[in-house]
């Protein structure tokens, strides 16, 4: 079976399953201990996962399968990139509900089964091996999602919920049809099969863009980004905290597992397209975060900035490129989560995200200002952060496709310094000028437990990545050499010369 | 004379239909509808369909037409406000009419070229075969018995239907009760009373 | 392994200081950073004398894995060799120094463990840069000393012009770092390493190959060198990426000192020498860091004569230095330019040091308009800087010795002449009038700090001392400095004016306003002194090693790429070339003295003349707001109209809420259909009908 | 085929009728005190029709289906499989009627003799083999219908359902007979088999239109795009246990039809109702989403949302593939669980004094107020818009399916881009239910039966209704089979 | 000798003017009903007509039972009409639109 002996993906799945039913009829305190310790169970499950991962074994581990009807079947099964992402959402959920753990008060049980459900959603669609069961999971977490932002959401919480389920829900029908066709086509819906199967050039045209409408939005990619924004800023802490963590995540994770080596050709055949959104993203995206007076909408906006990023590398058809991008969405999962965290700590003294209303944290501040700097700084790529090591590799792998594109992709960094500092700036510096704000205490040890061990990991990623590298390398290795043939040709052209320079090129370099 | 029948009976059930829908007052539509079912009949006559000429002239105008008469004179409805105008879109409706009867024509005009009128050279029973309601009961109580008998059913769900919907337990409606008035004993209705002197008898 | 104790002891004490800060308090803070530096200091000293005595070869240290991914992989690792050890000593001399001196500067700042953490982090930081074997580390540094740089002028957060610098200093670093990133990009891709020996090594094979980018097709060593060199250009302030720098003087002086004259401005420079055999491969290259760096040099220069902030005059100077070791660079004369750079950090830090002293005697007011006459009230400051400002200007006689500037500058100007280029030839010109213009702003600062009489009255900070506003907490310059940098020329050097007013105030020294300024304690003394002896001796101890033809060669040992005809050949350059120079060095001086002693109110009057130059030096050539005008507002605008008109406006109103509004009104419609009417929903019916009917008809006939 | 087989073969209906006929006696007798009684019985005698029909179905000599009277009938895996459904919702429309009734004291004992008389014409409809049977099966469901639609006959609005229902219901019947006849007069015989059999190759216009004619006539009946107009007004105006009846269980039989009619009669002429069917489907999905955008009455929404689903049932017929068939009964199935559920749910709304409400407004803060009910709530409206892992959502799956299958990519296309124009007003639902302030109107009534039923049928289309597939898929797979 | 179609042109004619009274008509439910009633008379004359040019008794038992049916129908529709009035006191097309939209 697997080399555990047990069904663990199984038992992470139903786990928080019966944990979110048992929820719903416990009390508040009773829903928030038992939410907690389910999802600490999870996460020694996922240690467990990840130090019982065969590097360099089979590409599929921990594989389970059970035929269900039909063409369809139960059939989990991990590589190392669905396990680093198993990881990053069993190491946030814990955080979510301790983040949620006073800022909830109505509600409690329904709201910690919604995100134990999250969790087994979360899970699922990155274990599924089934592309069947991948939909059903991928698109069932609108219905928890569409609840947590709906009812614990801000003042606008209702369009932004609306906007939430519909714009995703509109993104990803379609791609329902495209793996209807596909499944057709293959005769399998098993996705290590489909995963090396050639459809043909026409179809993969469609079938590619079918799947870029979902992925795009859930991404989400300019221009169908304006979900986000919206949607982090209603939704709770918490809620904000895994859909920037994770369920972004599942775009990139998409075209990571079915854009890119289903339809290579195709894949290829669109560069051009993802490029220009991503490009414009970057530059678009980072342009109105400066801007931003809401907090969560600053951030919301650098997400789409990063996931641009994430995007770019992917389509750079290296391994540099794909590697950066999966360390960037494992970066951005918890950069970005610890960002609204910080978000939270603060809204939750003053229920206000309006970045004029702080001003100065630094000064009463001290804990919550050095972490918020640490993340801001991952945030804007420092080396040394998580953050710096995706960007890094993506850019330097798309650079040996276009040269053009990373210029422009790279003006994400001075941009993303601007806005990120800004924000710091006006949030943890100055002077202490409200006197609400002067009276705000600093980071209880609740909070520091929420926030110090992503402080650690995104350190940790950015000093020594090989521990979140190493798992990936393989399949990384397998998608390579899976597209490579269809990998674009550089823009650079690199032309040795003569032995000597010759003036005539000198001339013609200086010409330009 | 059979073209001269036919062309008759046409123009009348044409005509009559005609003035069934748009004649101002619904009592004089129910007669003209009732012209319409006559002169209908008689064409069925023409192609050899006695019996249901003869049937269409007794359920329709013998029961149906009188009950739509009935309902009409008792609804007491006040002609005088029924307002008489068209809708606004009647050119619409108009041409979508016309557009739908060519289309039926057109239609139907293809009968000759489908096959189907060589199997028949001559209309009306072959002389020898049993006549037309002879016919029609063999194969109404063989074959089509069960649809006989579910006919029945629907007859008896109309009934139930109209009896559901209209029947009403009036208010004051005295009601024989035999048992009632058997079992009544003299000293259920009489009493005897010895009244005061002066006081009377209350009535 | 020392290297490893060098880089990570500061990292320790950081950590320490940083995240004990309350905990421990102050001084076991200060103790930990301090003595960790010194530390670091008496073990980098060993490395550069094994370097200079030549029994040291170059080696690397690895330390951890850092990035595999594929064929791009690179470690964290520590690189020794003599360029490192010449930075090692640098970096770790002036930060332990600046770490001591800050007890007495940051003695009264109630945040003094999250200063000298600071401090350490960012010395970690540069010693991760200069240790740095590969691309990616060197950048590691690099964007370190950029975090701790933006930390430490951004120290005292409740400001908001310090806010403001420490911002625009991450920000137009990230310019270059752009540059940077994308020089790397480049490099990967061309060699397939960021191993900085390996591709040094096959970079002159790629001499002359051609290369696409952004589709322009360009010699690819050019624009891999140009890429690079942007990065330098922000790191180290050069012309148009210069103007962070002056507003980097918001922090405390200690880190001017320290980040922004001695170390982390030069980092450009050390990179452009660690890469020298890249940059050896592209003449072009080559001469647009000539040309970037002269410009820079004469640049800097020009503003720095007007500034009336004395760490703004200082912080153009370094520019205008940083300018010269460009250059020095661009005209292949790496070892020169990391002399320059050497002895340029031994003067730069102890002026920054002496004005950082003056600034403290004078209750942090630091327009030198309201000096004067401090000579007698501050002697050993004034003797420190003293020494800086004979270093800087290049005091030396030609052939017996002089001052550490004298050296380095000199060499630095004759190599820009022996070159026998044409770019050369124009950086020696730039080199000597930036040299007169060196003179002329050094005296002048001298001049106006020490000299004259006192014109301390009018300065608030004085008054906020005299009448016992004593802010401790924060010492910072309100405003009013800024201001007078933004008044009319007319005011130029007001404090002339003011001095003659004040010429009758007699119950105190005039212009003093009975404020006693008083020389600072022993712990910055101790910094200056030690600074001092290496501005008189650096250039004359290291002179030969450096930069002689044969030593030098043997002293660098590869680690840079080292021209020794070129470097012979500034002996052969005629005599006028070797005194330009002194001449320059001296009409500077003159014309100070003509300046500032003799007929006051001769500046205002030469201001006023030449007024719209003025204007336009005092202004720094507008840069500002030029950038203001084409970077930032634009910016700001487009992001409100991306957001209000893109995302809002047309995103938002024709996508969803677009298709929302359509359906909401295809709904509307619809319910009007619905119209409750029998003879609609006939209609409808029968029009269904119609339609279909049709339809098979057409379908059917063709 | 003797007598005695063909009765044997239509049991079902004979016992039926039977039972109606008694129970018809039995409340002619004792008026209104026995309603409760006759609506016992005559859940048990759908429960006995059931059985039989489940013994039929298993006699190993009618396993692949078997005619009675001469082709007029056909009982085989089809019609079984969607009576088997037909009976089932219309239990559930009886189980909650009483309640309904009984609290403005109106209920009588005809309502389940009228729903067994409707039973019958629909078991006949979804067995009819011919168009005679066809017709006298779907007249006599109607004539039950109108009648039931106006039950409550001191309810304007319910006369008003009933008057419109019978106006346009007799239209769209006289469409169907001029069609029927149409075809007639071309084939020279009502089979559907000999039609099929006689309309095969290139066709002229007569018979075309005759089609076209009889398709309308259906489409009515299914409430497809544009014969729906009667829908929202009826099931807004029916009182809700004969709305909840009109959603299911007649819907199951005319489908039903409409597919049995399609592929034996007409099973040569693929090309020229398919582009029509796919045309009415697109358009069912896209009104019945549209239109229930600004409803507020949650039966015309769910009005709406039938029509919605019909179109995503065409889908599947139209596809005229076996697929398509199994995939669409199984879509029936599911869509009769969704949508009597959600019409319990509806009965469930009352105000203090015991009359139902309907304005979605009513609902606000249920969540609050009736968690269960708003959970039951909502699972019922996140299925009926197909979002999984509800079990709508497979379903819609099937269809789809089958429509990629059959190589209607631009169908399946728009068809399910607009599904999410339809999951708007379902979320609206929800977030009516979830996002609102209370209103507190409903109270709590807790009527043990109803309870149960929505318990049971939340639960089937819950996620665990996922493991019913292994079960039911071969059942659809059958029926469907046994069309072709 | 009068072809079948000159029949079904009748029936067609008369369908549809069945229908055209359905929804032109707005003065009185009644009016409705018997237009119906035109609609059948035409579907059974079609029937009747096929019937016998095809030579075909199917036809006829078909309209029997169009008979049959229609009798019950218009029992219905009238009782519904009836109960209609009683409730609205009219019916006039116009005023039946209680529900909508």
């Amino acid at each position: 079976m697997n080399q555990l002996d047990f069904p663990i993906l199984s038992v992470m799945m139903g786990l928080p399953m019966l944990a979110a039913i048992i929820c719903l009829f416990l009390n508040a305190q009773a829903a928030r201990w038992l939410a907690l310790a389910t999802t600490l169970v999870l996460f020694v499950l996922g240690v467990v996962l990840w130090a019982n991962y065969d590097i360099g074994g089979p590409q599929w581990q921990y594989v389970e399968r059970a035929e269900l009807f039909g063409n369809f079947a139960w059939a989990l099964g991990i590589d190392g990139i669905s396990m680093m992402l198993i990881m990053l959402t069993v190491f946030l959920m814990p955080i979510c509900i301790g983040a949620s753990w006073e800022a909830i008060q109505t509600r409690v049980g329904e709201y910690m089964a919604a995100f134990l459900f999250m969790e087994v959603l979360m899970i699922g669609v990155f274990a599924a091996q089934d592309i069947f069961l991948f939909y059903i999971l991928f698109e069932a977490g609108l219905i928890p999602m569409y609840l947590i932002i709906g009812i614990w959401g801000g003042a606008n919480r209702i369009y932004a919920s609306y906007k939430f389920f519909l714009y995703t829900l509109l993104g990803s029908v379609v791609m329902l049809i495209a793996m209807l066709w596909m499944v057709q086509d293959a005769g399998t819906s098993d996705i290590p099969t489909l995963l090396n199967y050639d459809f043909a050039p026409e179809a993969q045209t469609w079938l590619w863009l079918a799947f870029f409408a979902s992925f795009a939005v859930k991404m989400p990619m300019w221009p169908v980004h304006t979900w986000l924004p919206d949607a982090h800023v209603q939704a709770p802490t918490a809620g904000s905290v895994i859909l920037a963590g994770v369920l972004l995540k599942m775009g990139g994770y998409g075209f990571l597992r079915f854009s890119l080596p289903m339809f290579p050709e195709a894949s290829e055949q669109f560069i051009w397209l993802i490029f220009g959104l991503s490009m414009v993203a970057v530059v678009y995206t980072s342009l109105v975060a400066l801007v931003q007076q809401d907090m969560k909408k600053l951030i919301a906006y650098s997400s789409v900035a990063h996931m641009a990023i994430v995007t770019l590398g992917l389509f750079a058809f290296n391994r540099q490129g794909i590697e950066g991008s999966i360390i960037v969405m494992l970066s951005h999962g918890l950069v970005s989560a610890a960002l609204f965290l910080c978000v939270g700590v603060i809204y939750d003294r003053l229920h206000t995200r309006e970045i004029s209303r702080y001003g100065g944290l630094a000064i009463n501040m001290p804990k919550y200002a050095i972490l918020f700097l640490l993340f801001t700084m991952a945030s804007i790529g420092l080396p040394g952060t998580s953050g710096f090591v995706g960007e890094f590799l993506s850019l330097i792998g798309l650079y040996k496709v276009n040269s053009w594109v990373t210029l422009v992709a790279t003006t994400g960094i001075i941009l993303g310094a601007g806005y990120m500092l800004y924000l710091y700036r006006r949030v943890a510096f100055g002077e202490l000028v409200h006197e609400d704000v002067k009276a705000m205490p600093d980071l209880s040890a609740r909070e520091m437990a929420l926030l110090a061990p992503i402080a650690a990991a995104v350190l940790w990623m950015g000093v020594y990545p090989e521990s979140f590298m190493a798992p990936i390398r393989g399949d990384v290795g397998a998608l390579v050499a899976r597209i490579d043939r269809a990998a674009p040709e550089g823009d650079a052209h690199l032309k040795m010369g003569k032995a000597k320079p010759a003036i005539q090129d000198e001339a013609h370099g200086e010409a330009h | 004379m059979q073209i001269f029948a036919f062309y008759l009976f046409a123009a009348i059930v044409l005509a009559s239909g005609a003035f069934c829908i748009f004649a101002r007052n619904p009592v004089h539509s129910v007669l003209w509808l009732i012209l319409a079912f006559f002169n209908a009949a008689g064409l069925m006559v023409l192609v050899g369909a006695e019996f249901i000429a003869a049937l269409l002239v007794i359920v329709y105008v013998g029961a149906v037409a009188v009950l739509f008469l009935f309902v009409v004179m008792m609804l007491d409805i006040d002609f005088a406000e029924l307002r008489a105008g068209f809708m606004k879109n009647l050119p619409l409706g108009l041409l979508l009419a016309l557009v739908l009867v060519v289309e039926i024509i057109f239609g139907v005009g293809a009968w000759q070229s489908s096959g189907m009128g060589e199997a028949t050279a001559a209309v009306g029973p072959p002389a020898g075969a049993p006549s037309n309601i002879e016919q029609l009961g063999a194969l109404l109580y063989t074959k089509y018995v069960f649809l006989f008998e579910a006919a029945g059913m629907i007859l008896l769900v109309a009934m139930v239907g109209a009896i559901v919907l209209t029947h009403r337990a009036r208010g004051g409606v005295r009601r024989q009760n035999i048992a009632d008035q058997v079992a009544r004993r003299p000293e259920d209705s009489t009493r005897n009373t010895q009244p005061e002197v002066g006081k009377g008898v209350e009535l | 392994m020392n290297i490893i104790l060098i880089v990570f002891l500061p990292l320790l004490a950081a950590i320490v200081a940083g995240f004990g800060n309350r905990i421990i308090g102050n001084v076991p803070a200060k103790v930990v950073t301090t003595g960790a530096l010194f530390a670091s200091c008496a073990l980098s000293w060993p490395v550069f004398i094994g370097f200079l005595g030549g029994t040291s070869s170059a080696e690397v240290v690895p330390v951890l894995t850092w990035i595999v991914s594929g064929d791009l992989n690179f470690d964290w690792a520590l690189r020794v060799d003599a360029l490192t050890a010449v930075m090692l000593v640098v970096v770790t001399t002036v930060s332990a120094l600046v770490h001591l001196y800050s007890w007495g500067y940051m003695d009264e700042d109630p945040d003094q463990p999250r200063f000298f953490a600071y401090l350490s982090l960012f010395t970690f930081a540069m010693l991760m840069l200069v240790t740095a074997n590969n691309l990616v580390q060197m950048f590691f540094g690099w964007e370190g000393v950029g975090l701790a740089s933006y930390l430490l002028i951004g120290f005292w957060f409740k400001k908001p012009s310090a806010n403001a610098a420490a911002i625009k200093a991450f920000v137009v670093n990230r310019v270059g770092d752009l540059g940077f990133m994308l020089g790397i990009f480049g490099t990967f891709l061309v060699f397939g390493t960021v191993s900085i020996p390996e591709i040094l090594e096959a970079a002159p094979a790629m001499a002359g190959s051609t290369i696409t980018f952004a589709g322009m097709r360009l010699d690819t060593m050019t624009i891999l060198c140009l890429l690079l060199f942007v990065g330098a250009m922000g790191k180290s302030a050069q012309l148009g990426l210069h103007t962070w720098l002056p507003d980097a003087m918001e922090g405390p002086t200690p880190v001017s000192a320290l980040i922004h004259a001695a170390t982390m401005v030069t980092a450009g420079v050390f990179m452009v020498c660690r890469l020298s055999p890249m940059f050896e491969t592209s003449p072009v290259a080559l001469t647009v860091v000539t040309i970037v760096g002269a410009s820079t040099a004469i640049f800097a220069a020009t503003v720095g004569l007007v500034q009336h902030d004395i760490k703004r005059v200082i912080a153009y100077s370094t520019c205008s230095q940083l300018g010269y070791m460009f250059f020095a660079a661009g005209v292949g004369a790496y070892s020169a330019a990391m002399f320059h750079l050497f002895t340029h950090a031994f003067f730069k830090a102890l002026l920054f040091l002496g004005a950082g002293s003056v600034i403290h005697a004078m209750h942090h007011e630091q327009d030198m308009r309201f000096y004067g006459g401090l000579r007698k009230h501050i002697p050993l400051t004034f003797w420190a800087m003293m020494a800086g400002t004979l270093a800087i200007t290049g005091v030396g006689i030609v052939g017996l010795g002089g001052f550490a500037g004298f050296y380095s500058k000199d060499a630095i100007i004759e190599v820009a002449f022996a070159s026998g280029t044409e770019v050369g030839q124009f950086a020696f010109f730039i080199g000597v009038l930036a040299a007169l213009l060196t003179s002329f702003y050094s005296w002048r600062l001298m001049f106006l700090t020490f000299w004259g009489t006192p014109r301390w009255t009018q300065s608030e900070h004085i008054q906020h001392a005299l009448h016992g506003h004593h802010d401790d907490a924060q010492h910072d310059t309100h405003g009013h400095a800024e201001a007078g940098a933004d008044n009319p020329p007319a005011q130029e050097d007001a404090g002339h004016g003011t001095a003659a007013h004040a010429h009758g105030a007699e119950h105190h020294l005039p212009g003093t306003g009975g404020y006693h300024p008083h020389e600072s304690p022993l712990t910055m003394l101790i910094p200056l002194l030690v600074l001092a002896t290496g501005a008189v001796l650096a250039g004359f101890l290291f002179h030969d090693k450096f930069v002689e033809a044969a030593e030098g060669a043997t002293f660098w040992a590869g680690s840079l790429a080292f021209d020794e005809h070129l470097m012979h050949a500034i002996h052969e350059v005629p005599l006028w070339v070797k005194l330009s120079s002194t001449v320059a060095m001296l009409t500077g001086l003159g014309t100070a003295i003509f300046m500032y002693f003799f007929g006051k109110d001769r500046p205002a009057r030469l201001a006023a003349t030449f007024s719209p130059l003025y204007q336009f030096f005092f202004n720094k050539w507008y840069f500002d707001e030029l950038y203001n005008l084409i970077f930032i507002r634009p910016a700001f605008w487009l992001g409100r109209l991306f957001w209000k008109t893109g995302d809002e406006g047309t995103i938002d109103r024709f996508g969803p809420n677009g298709i929302a509004s359509v359906v909401a009104s295809g709904s509307g419609v619809m319910k009007r259909f619905q119209s409750g009417y029998l003879y609609t929903y006939a209609l409808v019916m029968l029009l269904g009908l119609a339609a279909a009917a049709t339809w098979i008809i057409v379908q059917g006939a063709s | 085929m003797n007598l005695a087989s063909s009765l044997w073969l239509v049991s079902p209906e004979l016992f039926l009728s039977v039972s109606s006929l008694i129970l018809l006696l039995v409340s002619a007798w004792s008026q209104e005190k026995a309603a409760r009684l006759v609506t016992i019985l005559s859940v048990a005698a759908l429960f006995g029709a059931s059985i039989l029909l489940m013994v039929l179905a298993h006699k190993p000599e009618f396993k692949g289906g078997a005619e009675a009277f001469d082709g007029l009938y056909r009982m085989d895996a089809f019609g079984s499989t969607a009576k088997f459904l037909i009976y089932l919702a219309a239990i559930l429309s009886l189980i909650v009627a009483p309640r309904f009734f009984q609290d403005g004291g109106k209920y009588r004992s005809e309502y389940p003799v009228l729903i067994l008389f409707a039973t019958i014409g629909m078991g006949m409809m979804v067995s009819a083999t011919d168009m005679m049977t066809l017709y006298i099966g779907l007249e006599l469901n109607s004539l039950s219908a109108y009648v039931l639609a106006s039950f409550i006959r001191t309810d304007i609005r319910s006369s008003e359902a009933g008057l419109k229902y019978f106006v346009l219901g007799a239209l769209a019947s006289g469409m169907l007979l001029f069609g029927i006849s149409l075809v007639y007069g071309f084939a020279g015989s009502t089979s559907f088999a000999v039609i099929g059999e006689t309309l095969s190759g290139d066709l002229s216009t007569g018979p075309l239109i005759g089609l076209v004619l009889v398709l309308s006539g259906l489409a009515f009946k299914i409430s497809a795009v544009p014969f729906h107009m009667w829908t929202p007004d009826v099931y807004e105006g029916a009182p809700t246990p004969v709305s909840a009846f009109f959603a299911s269980a007649p819907k199951v039989a005319a489908v039903a039809l409409t597919a049995r009619v399609i592929i034996d009669a007409f099973g040569g002429q693929t090309s020229a109702w398919q582009q029509i069917i796919v045309f009415v489907a697109l358009a069912s999905i896209i009104l019945g989403a549209v239109a229930a955008i600004g409803q507020q009455n949650i039966k015309r929404l769910l009005a709406y949302s039938s029509i919605n689903n019909v179109g995503f049932l065409l889908i599947g017929l139209a596809t005229g593939t076996a697929q398509g068939i199994s995939a669409m009964m199984f879509y029936l199935a599911i869509y009769v669980a969704m949508t009597l559920g959600s019409f319990i749910c509806v009965l469930e709304m009352r105000d203090r004094d015991g009359k139902p409400l309907e304005s979605l407004a009513s609902l606000a803060g249920l969540s609050q107020t009736r968690p269960g009910l708003a959970a039951a709530f909502a699972v019922f409206m996140f299925s009926l818009a197909g979002i999984p892992p509800l079990f709508g959502f497979w379903g819609k799956f099937l269809v789809f399916d089958a429509a990629v299958a059959a190589g209607m990519l631009p169908l399946a296309v728009i068809g399910i881009a607009a599904s999410v124009i339809g999951a708007f007003y379902y979320i609206k639902v929800v977030k009516i239910i979830y996002f609102d302030e209370p209103a507190n109107e409903i109270v709590v009534t807790g009527h043990k039966a109803e309870n149960i039923l929505i318990a049971i049928l939340a639960l089937i289309v819950s996620p665990l209704g996922y493991l019913a597939i292994p079960f039911v898929a071969p059942i659809t797979a059958a029926a469907a089979g046994a069309l072709f | 000798m009068i072809g079948i179609e000159h029949y079904l042109v009748v029936s067609s004619i008369l369908f549809v003017m069945g229908m055209l009274g359905i929804f032109l008509n707005r003065k009185n439910i009644i009016i409705i009903l018997m237009a119906i009633e035109l609609i059948l008379l035409a579907v059974n004359l079609n029937f009747v007509a096929f019937s016998a040019f095809i030579g075909d008794m199917t036809g006829q038992v078909f309209a029997m039972f169009i008979l049959t049916v229609a009798a019950g129908e218009a029992a219905i529709g009238l009782a519904i009409l009836v109960i209609y009035f009683r409730q609205r006191g009219t019916i006039a097309v116009d005023d039946v639109n209680r529900m909508k939209g």
